[in-house]
């Protein structure tokens, strides 16, 4: 019987080794693996690469994993937040590496790492600073630049049910990178809000397959934490 | 304090710059709010002109803030400020959704601005004086996908410098890209030709307006 | 009032212009936008490009449409069927252009038009007879292809559900090529079983939002033919 | 007639070569089975053993096929036979289905074969025979796009040329892709040495396998 439900975060964090890339979703808030990040946190992997559209708020979370210095590398669209002094005072002092990626640029790298694309072609950032650099082509009389995939070696994604052959649904704007992100890594790693039996899940309603995840936790934590 | 030639201009309040943008935009449309006075935009079309909204982490047909004591915590726009879904609105993950922006399907976005160009460049997401890391966020995506991008923004800077420049001296958010702008001074459409003059702020001249801006503006 | 529903077939087809492009849903009879097709046949467009998965079966349909001399070339994955007799013929015959592309090409050459991707690279159809010419490239030692978007002038697609914004839901394997054609036309034209109230449809279950949706046409047909 | 040599060999039935492949495939893979002998593969995995068939209509977990008078007419699979869906099973669009396919997330497919070359060649879509056009369907996407690529199919044509080559001399599906071939002879791996042969037919000699053999045979 295939059971991807696993019991402990020990289970959920086995095996993420130094150097990953790990892939964390949400939004802001919502949609957020917040235990995971935690779990990742107390496991040890360090020298990381995380690609998230934020870099942290306050000092927990995914900020906490930068402040003990787990972090080589950050890849995301939006830096700032309410609250950034973690990643600002790791940048000012040259601790942290950024690569700054459009935010529809880096949705399309890493789904374009789930299916096999290892490049393509977009308008966005053309003529800019975050063009500069890269390759250009013209097709039909407009500029576009070429983009890479990025693929994760880990995903942290949270959602909102899961069965045990890893099926998904996500919980309105909880969505976001998180369907993406499960596509894109070779380990997927889920925290889920609810656990279902097999066949609860109507099939034109399951939003990420099984196929793309590796391993569930259940973590109830309830609502998201507001601002 | 503004000098004497213009002492009776008004110009507008940042609820009738996006009171008047909202007048321009007209039922059935996709619209993308950026961050900030954009945002207001969504307040002053009437619900009865169907408007729909799209927010960049997934969200389309997005209706007003909630009150207070009725917020769902699962359901952010993309200034990650508390919002509705109406009825006939829809999820979707982020490429998808940036899918729907990239490929031309939203007929317009409202962007903030640091300086809009009169070749139609925008600068809006970075500037020099801006020593820590920047944030780019959508914007760049917005302003390249979108099949109209409008900007609403102060026609000058606090210490009164233009914002509508002949060229841009920021780093550019998007080449070429602007179609409208919306400042508290006037509405001035991007052309081949510069920009022209639509509508100006009440009591205001056109020599006036062309005083407080950098680049050459052109009669409507 | 947004209201996407037209009353008759003669409004669903206006103004589908000759020598436009057209893409075609379905797989096999399912998801087969059956009576839109006949449609386009009764309206007269001619010179077509008609992109779908396969190119016809006896005498109707599709077929027709090629017997009537309408389409000057076929863009599918799979040109036999149980029946191809008008394809055959005229392909023979030198009536009909075919371009062969491979299904999950064809897919994703559709799906990067609607997502504003002129083109990107593939590891499928390297080193074959569908692959020469292209352009070639390597990434991290592996070969890859360049394929281009495939965009639509007119999609016609079959859903299961629509509201009058357009949102559609589609039943089991019917959502096949549907979803993607409807992102990638300019002007996409649906028939759905059902037409719902707008709200009915739950929020995370609408498979394709009513922003890539232009028409929908009632067309209470019950199940596809079988085979 | 098989010659005396071999007079006591038997060749495995369809039936026998699909149940032969079925043995390998372990709990938990996602597999897509090809049209033709392939298909019949599941039907060799106990329900209890839980294997994931995908098809690339967007179908991920089919089950068996139904009884007549329990057809579903709006699931098929990639054949155009209708089937099931068991419990846990979920439908996608066409993108996403070879999504799964091209980025590597079918652990096995399983093709049918017009020739496999020592180097991992495979030509199974088109003949120079042929003279009606061609169709691919999805089996380059499947032959270059899925983790492991076996072949299922006779050891040689009806008219006693063998299909296990040295070279292909049909046009290409894939290049340097299958790993495995099981035929109604043997089961032979692709290595980087040429075919390592892993199974023979009952009664079959090595020696005998490689007379009706155009490539070079390795023991295993």
């Amino acid at each position: 019987m295939i059971d991807k439900i696993v019991q402990s975060m020990a289970d959920a964090m086995a095996g993420i080794e130094d150097g990953a890339t790990v892939l964390i979703g949400g939004f802001g808030a919502v949609g957020q693996p917040n235990q995971l990040i935690d779990g990742l946190i107390e496991q040890g992997a360090k020298d990381l690469t995380i690609a998230l559209n934020n870099a942290g708020v306050g000092r927990t979370g995914v900020a906490r994993l930068m402040d003990l210095g787990r972090v080589r590398k950050v890849i995301c669209s939006f830096p700032r937040s309410s609250d950034p002094v973690v990643f600002e005072s790791l940048y000012k002092a040259g601790k942290l590496e950024l690569e700054l990626v459009p935010q529809g640029t880096l949705a399309e790298r890493m789904r374009a790492a789930g299916a096999g694309i290892p490049a393509f072609f977009t308008a966005t950032a053309v003529g800019t600073r975050l063009g500069q650099g890269k390759e250009t082509r013209e097709f039909d009389g407009r500029t576009y630049v070429m983009e890479q995939a990025l693929p994760g070696d880990v995903a942290l994604v949270e959602a909102w049910q899961a069965d045990r052959w890893g099926n998904l649904t996500f919980r309105e704007s909880g969505r976001n990178f998180n369907p993406i992100m499960a596509m894109a890594a070779k380990l997927t790693v889920v925290q889920s809000q609810h656990i279902v039996e097999l066949g609860e899940l109507e099939p034109e309603q399951v939003v990420t397959p099984g196929i793309f995840v590796d391993r569930v936790l259940h973590v109830p934590y309830g609502d998201p934490p507001t601002f | 304090m503004p000098d004497t030639a213009v002492a009776e201009f008004k110009p507008l309040s940042r609820t009738e710059m996006a009171a008047r943008a909202a007048r321009d935009i007209p039922e059935g449309w996709y619209v993308n709010l950026g961050i900030g006075i954009p945002t207001m935009i969504a307040d002053h079309v009437p619900s009865e002109r169907e408007v729909i909204f799209h927010s960049e982490n997934g969200v389309l047909g997005m209706g007003p803030q909630p009150p207070k004591d009725q917020v769902d915590p699962w359901l952010i726009n993309a200034g990650k400020q508390y919002v509705t879904l109406r009825k006939g609105g829809s999820f979707v993950h982020h490429a998808d959704s940036f899918a729907m922006i990239r490929g031309g399907h939203i007929d317009l976005c409202v962007l903030g601005g640091f300086e809009v160009a009169e070749n139609g460049d925008l600068a809006n997401w970075a500037t020099s004086e801006n020593d820590t890391a920047p944030a780019v966020g959508g914007a760049m995506d917005l302003a390249a996908g979108a099949k109209r991008l409008w900007v609403l923004m102060e026609h000058t800077t606090k210490d009164g410098r233009s914002k509508v420049v002949h060229r841009c001296t920021y780093p550019l958010t998007a080449v070429g890209a602007v179609k409208r702008v919306y400042t508290n001074l006037a509405v001035l459409d991007v052309t081949e030709r510069g920009f022209v003059v639509r509508d100006m702020a009440p009591g205001l001249s056109f020599e006036a307006l062309q005083e407080r801006t950098d680049a050459k503006l052109l009669q409507g």
